[in-house]
């Protein structure tokens, strides 16, 4: 594997997995479209295409063409500079998510992932933290006091919820030892008394799970946590200013934190791509990427089914919840994790 | 293989940087901001000194000096909004007075 | 060779941040080219081998208290610095003065500070040993810099607090925004 | 088993009579702080004869108290001695002393703070015989101190009177200047001979060689000795206070500046005959000091008009004849004149009181006159006393007077000009007694019925007999003439002792008795004292006394009762000189100018104004000053201004940062 072999398989792997997350990001929103209609007892989107599949690709052309208009009165730079700042956060967090196991193709043998850094879950985390000054940003350069309110909320609330998130993670990271994400999985494998497989969710970090959980729900300002643009209050939140593509932008940016941190769940908690194997070589090669991109849809499926059933939080609550609630809780359960891997060791 | 005086010029320019604003600058906040660039001129010197001796301590001490930094940052912004409470503004010349 | 070509770069860019937040006339502008400043050393930081200090400065520095900058900056909404008049004696030494301070430094260290050369990774500094160091050598000031940061909570709490709810009625409708 | 003698009770007495007298005197009736005075000063008396009854066979007598100070091998007690010597001094000082109690209830009988007069003088009893009967020299100081502050007392005794205020303060200064001398003597004694005992210390002494030399140890002891005399006995240069004391209340003249305390030098110059025995040097100075002093005192006591100032003049001469005895190494008609002087001068001075008290408060001679027919008892008690102190023969004065001159002639120490010099005196003597007593009771009464304008000098109105009508003059109360008439009695019959018999009976203490472990080993050391015995020459100079005694006599009689009118012209005739002499040869001008003015100059120029204030406050001053400057100066860096602050910590952290570098380069 020489330099050039290996610039050549990063390319590779980058544009494969980029595509797969954009067309994922897309039919994530029509996955979500569909499933609120039908919890709402309506259809969601059928007209064009079978079952509405192809409603993504019409919003995307829509969004290309609609008109970009600038207001006068913004912070020119920074607020065209903020959509790019969500979007670009959120997708680099792909790059070191390891999809599966080592497969051979056209005589190369490479792990499914983009790189793997032996302090994979910081860089995730550090890459999360980071996603903060696209919504800030947004909020204040658009100029008008419903977007700086929604920006001031939004940013408030992702670094309290960021804290709880890491410190759910530090349990798995105590079992797993290290903070590769491949190493973590790989901590998962085999199963207790032959059916109940090795996952951390089942060894003690379901209150971890559940603490993670909700971080990620307040991290990528989803239903109970949506007030930044909660349109019975502040109109659209820190993209009321935005229109077309930068909307668009922030949409997608949005979408793929979602998927982001349904990747991180799965890793973590779900035993990544472990599952019961069975079949033919070949099929064999293909069932562990087959078993992670089932639990990410559950997990997705999960988001959208909150979604679509819980009221939103008021402010202070979300924030008394995330401080007072939630942070000690994290606290116990490291606790109780240390104690236990101390004990047991 | 990058000599270690690279590094040392490296953090000395941050820290000439963040001095001079530190001198120069009239907003409060930018005046703070300056000061954490001081600070992280020294945690880059700090990490290449480790590393030249091989000595971990170097980089466990640039935690410490992120810790005080963050302490110092919270503190600090909350001074400079009860000054702006109090002042109405944030121009350093403007904040002389003892009395209200 | 790749190693000098990545430290120049981010160097470079490092560099220029900095000297960009003294240039800059708004402080959003120059937060943001701090935030550019920690991103570099954070790979400058990676290029020495510490792993994990590159990813706390990335998640404390970036990400935590450049942050509560720009949000405060945010909040007070503070407008572009007006240029009121700089006392000619600050220019008259400054500049110069700064200037010389500058060459002597780089001079000295160039010329006189040792010839050792630090390879790439030189240092492995992985999150396992630097755990062991922090919570075994030093662990008192590990807790002593939890009190600290417990303390300057507690301060930041009380400070930014409106002071007292009595007062803040009057004032209220003057201040707030 | 002979009965103790409990020295310690004689002075205890007096001192509790102060007590009694001092702390609840002012709510005692006039009788009862009499009663109390008279009995415990009488009782002192009654103690004193008793002993001198039981044991003076069995003298010397030491009797040890209490240990008082105790400081490494130096040791003083509180030990009481009593030798032939003390034992005179005890006698004479307890006797004369009740007399003029006695005395003072009388005199002072209408006066203000009565009870305070005599707390006071019981209190100057107990110091004089503490000092008496003291047996080593600190106790001595003990006295001698006590008695100074109890003559202070009571010479400023009204001290509404500023004159008298200030009278008592010069006395207590001049003597605190002559116990300097004292105490030097004193520092010495315990630095060479580590003690102050008298047994002690005359032991070593008398193991020491004569000083012929001039200079030594003991000259210097006995030098210093005399200075303390002198201060106490008001010898030449320190005699100035006794003429002030005059202003106290005539009884303490008498008892005081007559009697007792100004005899203390001469007893203690007495005490340590072993001393300047071996200092024949300072023993020529005693007696040179005491011959002046007889000579220029009596000079001036020739031109005084206030009838007690006389007296004082005379008390002072006497002393010098005292002195003058002791310097030519006869102590024991030292001692001898002292206790005859004590009868008459004690006895002159009470008679001056009465004249006083008669006259109603007059005290110049100019403005009485004629007074023997109102005043009988004091006139014939006053004569008695004239003639005793002038040295007629069957009187006290002349024995001893006449055993000092023939002493100073006679004795290997003496010379004839002391003896001249002390003829003339005697002769000076003679002159202003009878001067005074015919001034006072011949020619008539120039009182204040009298117009008198006489501008100072004596205008005499010839009439001799003219009864100027005095109605107010009358004789003083019995209580006041009984002790007139014992004085009187004893100053005729006191010199018929004999100075042969009381040389005998001293001997003891003054010659051998102080060594009595070796006592032919003392013989032979003190040089023989006894006089050469030419009798013939003895009988030829007592006759010349005697002619300068009858002398004196005929000139005051010529002078002031034939012809009143001569002194005024011989008064012109001496001119210049009379006026030095009238004006006591301005010594207390001379005083003043030399000593006192530049004193206080000095104190005010150079010790306040130059040191205090502008050297010390100034530093003060000034070093507050800088600070104050120096602050207003720093004071501008705190401007407020944030901008300057950060400068001054980059500029601080540029100099660090440069040493750092300079050191790393260095």
């Amino acid at each position: 594997m020489s330099l050039g072999e290996f610039i050549l398989v990063s390319i590779v792997k980058i544009v494969i997995a980029i595509g797969i997350l954009l067309t994922a990001v897309a039919y994530t929103v029509w996955l979500e479209r569909k499933v609120v209609g039908h919890i709402q007892n309506r259809w969601g989107p059928t007209r064009v295409g079978p079952f509405g599949l192809l409603q993504p690709l019409a919003d995307g052309v829509k969004f290309i063409f609609k008109e970009d208009l600038l207001p006068p009165h913004v912070f020119k730079p920074l607020y065209i500079a903020a959509p790019m700042i969500a979007l670009i956060f959120a997708l680099t967090s792909i790059s070191v998510i390891p999809i599966g196991n080592w497969i051979t193709v056209f005589g190369i043998h490479t792990p499914l992932e983009i790189t793997d850094v032996n302090i994979g879950l910081l860089v995730v985390l550090g890459i999360t933290s980071l996603g903060v000054y696209g919504v800030a940003l947004a909020g204040w350069s658009s100029n008008s006091k419903y977007s700086l309110l929604g920006g001031l909320r939004a940013s408030a609330q992702m670094v309290s919820y960021e804290i709880s998130l890491g410190l759910s993670l530090v349990g798995v990271l105590i079992l797993a030892g290290s903070f590769s994400l491949r190493d973590i999985v790989d901590a998962q494998g085999g199963t207790f008394w032959g059916f109940i497989p090795r996952w951390n969710i089942f060894q003690g970090q379901i209150v971890a799970f559940f603490i993670y959980l909700m971080a990620a729900y307040a991290e990528t300002n989803r239903v109970p946590f949506d007030l930044p643009e909660a349109e019975t209050e502040l109109v659209a939140g820190y993209h009321t200013e935005y229109s077309a593509m930068k909307f668009a932008m922030f949409f997608m940016a949005e979408y793929a934190n979602m998927i982001t941190v349904a990747c991180l769940a799965t890793l973590l908690f779900l035993g990544g791509w472990h599952g019961p194997l069975f079949g033919p070589p070949f099929l064999q090669a293909i069932l562990p990427v087959f078993w992670f991109a089932i639990k990410i849809f559950a997990f997705l499926f999960l988001y959208i089914w909150v979604r679509g059933t819980l009221p939103r939080f008021r402010y202070d609550q979300l924030m008394a919840f995330g401080w007072k609630f939630l942070l000690p809780l994290a606290i116990a359960n490291l606790v109780i994790t240390a104690l236990i891997v101390a004990l047991r060791a | 293989m990058v000599p270690l005086s690279y590094y040392l010029v490296l953090s000395g320019i941050l820290f000439a940087c963040g001095v001079t604003g530190f001198l120069i600058k009239r907003n409060i906040i930018t005046i703070f901001m300056s000061i954490e660039l001081m600070l992280n001129g020294v945690n880059l010197s700090f990490v290449a000194f480790a590393a030249q001796w091989h000595a971990l301590s170097g980089q466990v001490f640039v935690f410490f000096v992120m810790v005080v930094a963050a302490a110092e940052s919270a503190v600090g912004l909350a001074i400079i909004i009860a000054v702006y409470r109090t002042r109405e503004t944030l121009n350093v010349d403007r904040v002389n007075l003892l009395k209200l | 060779m790749l190693h000098l070509i990545v430290f120049s770069v981010f160097g470079l860019v490092c560099a220029a941040g900095a000297v960009n937040l003294l240039v800059q006339r708004h402080p959003i502008n120059s937060a943001l080219s701090l935030v550019v400043v920690m991103g570099s050393l954070a790979v400058e930081y990676l290029l020495l081998g510490a792993e994990f200090v590159a990813a706390v400065q990335v998640i404390v520095y970036a990400g935590a208290i450049m942050v509560l900058f720009v949000f405060v900056i945010m909040l007070l909404n503070a407008g572009e610095e007006d240029r009121t008049k700089g006392s000619r004696v600050a220019m008259l030494f400054g500049i110069p003065g700064v200037l010389i301070g500058s060459v002597l430094v780089a001079w000295v260290l160039l010329e006189r500070s040792g010839t050792g050369n630090v390879a790439v990774g030189a240092l492995p500094g992985p999150p396992k040993v630097i755990g062991w160091l922090l919570f075994h050598d030093f662990l008192l000031p590990f807790e002593v810099t939890s009190v600290l940061v417990l303390i300057a909570i507690m301060g930041a709490v009380v400070l930014a607090s409106h002071p007292g709810a009595v007062q803040q009625s009057t004032q209220s409708d003057k201040r707030e925004g | 088993m002979t009965p103790s003698p409990h020295l310690w009770l004689i002075p205890l007495l007096p001192l509790a009579g102060a007590a009694i007298n001092g702390l609840f005197g002012k709510r005692f009736s006039r009788q009862t702080v009499s009663a109390v005075a008279l009995g415990f000063c009488g009782a002192a008396f009654v103690m004193a004869l008793w002993i001198a009854a039981q044991f003076h066979s069995s003298l010397p007598l030491l009797e040890n108290l209490a240990p008082w100070i105790r400081a490494g091998d130096f040791q003083v007690d509180f030990a009481f001695y009593l030798d032939q010597l003390s034992l005179v001094m005890l006698l004479v000082v307890t006797g004369v002393g009740f007399l003029i109690h006695i005395y003072s209830v009388g005199y002072m009988w209408e006066e203000g703070g009565f009870y305070r007069f005599f707390a006071y003088l019981n209190l100057f009893m107990f110091f004089m015989l503490t000092l008496v009967l003291a047996s080593n020299y600190l106790l001595m100081f003990i006295g001698w101190e006590g008695v100074g502050l109890a003559s202070y007392l009571l010479i400023g005794f009204w001290f509404t009177k500023d004159s008298a205020a200030s009278a008592g303060k010069k006395a207590f200064i001049v003597n605190r200047i002559g116990d300097f001398g004292f105490l030097i003597a004193l520092f010495l004694m315990i630095k060479h001979f580590g003690s102050l005992n008298f047994v002690q210390v005359f032991r070593i002494v008398s193991g020491m060689p004569a000083e012929v030399a001039g200079t030594g140890l003991l000259t210097a002891i006995g030098l210093l000795l005399m200075v303390g005399a002198a201060g106490k006995s008001a010898q030449l240069p320190l005699y100035v206070w006794l003429p002030d004391a005059m202003e106290g209340p005539t009884p303490v003249s008498a008892l005081i500046h007559a009697a007792t305390m100004v005899t203390a030098g001469v007893y203690m110059v007495a005490r340590s005959h072993v001393v300047f025995d071996r200092a024949p040097q300072a023993l020529m100075v005693v007696a040179i000091v005491g011959t002046l002093t007889a000579l220029f005192a009596a000079t001036i006591g020739v031109c005084q008009t206030d009838i007690k100032k006389v007296l004082a003049y005379s008390t002072i001469s006497q002393l010098g004849y005292m002195f003058m005895a002791c310097g030519v190494a006869a102590y024991s008609a030292g001692i001898f004149h002292l206790m005859t002087h004590a009868f008459f001068k004690g006895l002159l001075f009470l008679a001056a009181g009465s004249v006083i008290h008669a006259v109603g408060g007059e005290q110049d001679m100019r403005r009485m006159g004629g007074l023997r027919h109102h005043i009988p008892w004091t006139f014939w008690t006053m004569t008695a006393a004239t003639f005793a102190i002038a040295g007629f023969p069957p009187f006290a004065g002349f024995f001893s007077k006449d055993a000092i001159l023939w002493r100073a002639y006679a004795s290997p120490y003496g010379s004839w000009v002391y003896w001249l010099i002390g003829v003339f005196t005697a002769f000076l003597t003679s002159f202003y007694m009878f001067r005074l007593w015919f001034l006072t009771f011949f020619g008539e009464y120039r009182g204040a019925a009298g117009a008198s304008h006489s501008d100072g000098h004596i205008q005499v109105v010839s009439s001799s007999r003219a009864e100027a009508p005095a109605p107010h003059i009358h004789e003083s109360p019995k209580i006041m003439l009984v002790p007139l008439v014992i004085l009187a009695v004893l100053s005729f019959c006191g010199g018929w002792v004999g100075s042969e018999r009381f040389d005998k009976f001293l001997s003891p203490a003054l010659h051998a008795g102080v060594t009595a472990d070796s006592p032919e080993e003392a013989a032979a050391a003190t040089p023989a004292t006894e006089p050469k015995e030419q009798g013939g020459s003895e009988t030829v100079l007592t006759g010349v006394s005697v002619l300068a005694a009858v002398s004196g006599l005929f000139l005051a009689w010529l002078l002031y009762y034939r012809r009143p009118q001569l002194p005024q012209e011989i008064a012109h005739a001496l001119g210049g000189f009379y006026e030095a002499v009238v004006n006591k040869y301005y010594v207390d001008e001379i005083y003043a100018a030399v000593f006192v003015k530049p004193l206080i100059d000095g104190s005010t120029r150079v010790l306040w104004q130059g040191i205090d204030r502008d050297v010390i406050d100034a530093t003060l001053d000034n070093s507050a000053e800088g600070a104050r400057e120096m602050s207003d100066a720093v004071r501008h860096m705190q401007s407020g201004n944030l901008r300057s602050y950060a400068a001054w910590i980059a500029a601080g952290a540029a100099v660090v940062i440069a040493y750092m570098i300079w050191m790393g380069t260095r």
